[in-house]
């Protein structure tokens, strides 16, 4: 374990903004994908109750 | 009634010669459609260098690719003519159902839209490279890549064209298919007249194009027959 | 002669598995998550803590955790999703056909997040946002393949066909991705010469080959939980029928 | 022109049609053998067109097999076309070529070379002697329709699969086609087609299969 502080960590020696922007688009790009998931199976489930009844 | 027997039995080669005869002679009927191909390839050629000025050194280094580029897009251009007016007027069905393989029968129309869109450009690509002040050599290599890398486009084009056949705005649709599809016969195409242009020798370039050429003879009919049976379904 | 009853909406179960494997799937979402989840942070950890910084690149190379795992997930999605394509043609099954639809978006944001990354670790290593790199231009081709495969199925109307269509078009694509990729390093030695690739990643420390292998693990686990959870969405889209059975109402 | 002395025989079984997301028919059965019309009857959009487009091998049947003398057409593919003789609603003919040259290359398609006077014989049958030489784009729908049809009387095919031949068709040309129709059916020819005029033929077996909404 070689960070010795906190924003030692976060500073990623100098590469913070590459390092977490590649972390965070990779991560987000995901969260993004399930969100759309999401959004689209309530999406079903809401027009299949409409066609039940 | 007319009772007399028919007179003779066609053979393969000639039922398949008949159709790539019929496509050329309609083409030739309307020959708006085959020329405007032709004019495209002239007038988006010399269009690079107002757009970049007309440096010769400069001119002479992007030559290949600009040449290459602007015949791999007028030969896009046409594909969308390869099936769609046979598939309007229900022609494209009778000769499906021809005693003919469909991937001879897709062959032949390859072939006729190869004739019609790709073999001009062969002609006509080293005069204009003349604009571009290439050399005898280079423009020999243009011509020669030219001549096999047209074929593999019209070759993967029409995996393209098939496949978006009846659909309304294939225009830009077949483009964004058949494009990334592309690449390797520009890349090998405008590769060979690269190496020639710094006097290395282009027949590595050329060979991998033939090798292109020679995959796509074999697998581009295959999927356009498959994509045509999909259409006509 | 024997009279034709026709019925509007007809009962798709017969003919097709989705019956089965709608339930299966939905079994199987949950164990993904929780594996993919656990792997991932593992693999975080491990590309974070564990890691030792690299003595060329400092700790810029890190980023190597998500874009190698990314690029590799981008490219095996998208020979997956033609192989399904393929099962689909010969045999007709409407299910692998929906595999394949389901796969396609996830394959399509592996390759962005590859670029996207590719080009946040080119900038502070060789000072350019875009490097005409052979594997990062090789990527930028599969995404241009996967464009033309959404807009294909977007531009056919007719279910069936847009199935069958892009399935061919998707095994067309998976044909020629090595044929690019050769064309593309051809390319990339013939101008730059034989220049040492510039993304090659740094001598691999096992603890960083470890690591980058939890993350693809992880990434691995998370993908087939999309795609599951997509194939279901698939499903119920395609027949009411099917939905209101497998909702329960 | 005895070329039908082999015995055929079509055999639908379990044909299930699918358009879209619709069910058209379901385990629809039949067995055509020498010297039958079927006369498939159905309000429009009942699927008649995707039965005929199934039965001539151009679209595949959802489930269900077509079966032409004991054999799967599907595995037959270019050795059943040989067999079938399809007209369906698109004319089939191109624009731009005179009615000569569309006539002599629809039978090229089918293997067969013909001499001029043998077409010219027909076209002039069937009335179109002025418009030989002129591109059949400066026809009228019912010669267009005529000139599709003309290769009827030149074809040698066993199978005839006729998508409404009698549309767009005046007086004398329909009783031509019909005489044509009852001629080959007792020749030993096998017709299935749709139309919307009632027609009564002649004919050794005459069966009726209606599709309905």
């Amino acid at each position: 374990m070689q960070w010795h502080s906190v924003n030692e960590f976060l500073a990623m020696g100098g590469y913070a903004f590459y390092v977490w922007g590649s972390f965070g688009i990779t991560f987000g790009c995901m969260a993004f994908e399930l969100w759309l998931l999401k959004k689209r199976s309530q999406r079903i489930a809401q027009a299949v109750k409409q066609e039940a009844f | 009634m007319p009772k007399t027997k028919l007179t003779q039995e066609l053979g393969t080669f000639s039922v398949l010669y008949r159709i790539l005869a019929r496509d050329i002679k309609v083409a030739l009927r309307r020959q708006s459609d085959v020329t405007a191909v032709f004019f495209f390839f002239i007038i988006a050629a010399s269009l690079f260098p107002l757009g970049s000025g007309a440096d010769p050194k400069l001119l002479s280094a992007m030559a290949p690719s600009v040449l290459w580029v602007t015949a791999l897009l007028s030969c896009m251009l046409s594909l969308s003519r390869m099936y769609s007016s046979d598939y309007a007027d229900g022609t494209l069905e009778q000769i499906m159902l021809s005693n003919q393989p469909t991937v001879l029968i897709v062959l032949m129309k390859i072939l006729a839209h190869w004739v019609l869109s790709g073999l001009p450009l062969v002609f006509v690509a080293p005069l204009i490279g003349l604009q571009f002040n290439l050399s005898s050599a280079e423009l020999q290599i243009l011509a020669v890549s030219l001549l096999m890398g047209t074929l593999a486009l019209s070759l993967i084009g029409s995996i393209g064209a098939a496949l978006t056949l009846g659909i309304r705005g294939t225009g830009v649709l077949i483009a964004i298919l058949v494009l990334p599809l592309y690449i390797p016969v520009l890349v090998f195409g405008a590769g060979a007249v690269n190496a020639a242009s710094i006097g290395m020798s282009p027949n590595g370039a050329l060979s991998l194009l033939g090798a292109v050429l020679a995959m796509a003879l074999v697998f581009a009919p295959l999927a356009s027959a498959a994509a045509l049976k999909i259409a006509l379904e | 002669m024997k009279n034709l009853d026709t019925k509007t909406s007809i009962n798709w179960l017969k003919y097709a598995s989705p019956k089965t494997f709608y339930p299966l799937a939905g079994k199987l979402i949950p164990w993904c998550v929780i594996g993919a989840v656990g792997l991932i942070v593992y693999g975080l950890y491990i590309g974070l803590f564990v890691a030792p910084t690299d003595f060329q690149q400092g700790e810029g190379y890190r980023i190597i955790f998500v874009h190698v795992p990314a690029a590799w997930f981008s490219m095996f999605l998208y020979l997956l999703m033609a192989m399904y394509a393929g099962l689909g043609l010969v045999l007709n099954a409407r299910l692998s056909y929906m595999m394949a639809t389901a796969i396609a978006p996830t394959g399509a944001m592996f390759t962005l997040v590859a670029l996207v990354t590719g080009s946040l670790w080119g900038k502070p290593m060789w000072g350019a946002w875009w490097v005409w790199d052979a594997r990062l231009t090789s990527e930028l081709i599969l995404l241009f393949l996967y464009i033309g495969y959404f807009s294909l199925q977007a531009a056919i109307d007719d279910k069936n066909r847009a199935d069958k269509a892009s399935a061919v078009l998707a095994l067309v694509g998976a044909i020629n991705v090595p044929i690019i990729y050769f064309s593309v390093k051809w390319w990339n030695t013939l101008h730059q010469g034989a220049s040492v690739s510039l993304m090659k990643a740094p001598a691999m420390a096992t603890v960083m080959l470890k690591g980058m292998l939890v993350m693809a693990i992880g990434f691995w686990l998370y993908s087939i939980a999309v795609i599951l959870i997509r194939v279901r969405c698939e499903i119920l889209e395609r027949d009411s029928k099917a939905a209101m059975f497998n909702l329960g109402l | 022109m005895g070329f039908l002395a082999s015995n055929h025989v079509l055999i639908a079984d379990n044909l299930v049609g699918v358009r879209g997301e619709r069910l058209l028919f379901e385990k629809l059965n039949f067995e055509l053998s020498n010297g039958t019309v079927l006369y498939l009857q159905g309000a429009n959009g009942t699927g008649k067109t995707t039965l005929l487009r199934t039965i001539c091998g151009l679209s595949k049947p959802y489930a269900g097999v077509v079966n032409w003398c004991g054999e799967d057409i599907n595995s037959l593919a270019e050795e059943y076309f040989k067999h079938v003789l399809y007209i369906g609603h698109l004319p089939g003919i191109k624009e731009d070529l005179t009615a000569l040259e569309n006539l002599k290359f629809s039978l090229a398609l089918s293997g067969k070379a013909i001499s001029a006077n043998q077409a010219t014989e027909v076209l002039n049958m069937l009335g179109l002697a002025k418009g030989l030489n002129l591109p059949t784009r400066m026809l009228s729908q019912g010669q267009k329709r005529r000139v599709a049809l003309a290769r009827l009387w030149l074809q040698e095919l066993p199978l005839w699969v006729l998508d409404e031949p009698f549309t767009a068709l005046d007086v004398n040309a329909t009783s031509l086609l019909k005489q044509k129709i009852e001629a080959f059916a007792n020749e030993g020819g096998i017709i299935v087609m749709t139309t919307h005029q009632e027609v009564t033929l002649n004919v050794p077996k005459f069966e009726q299969l209606r599709l309905d909404a």
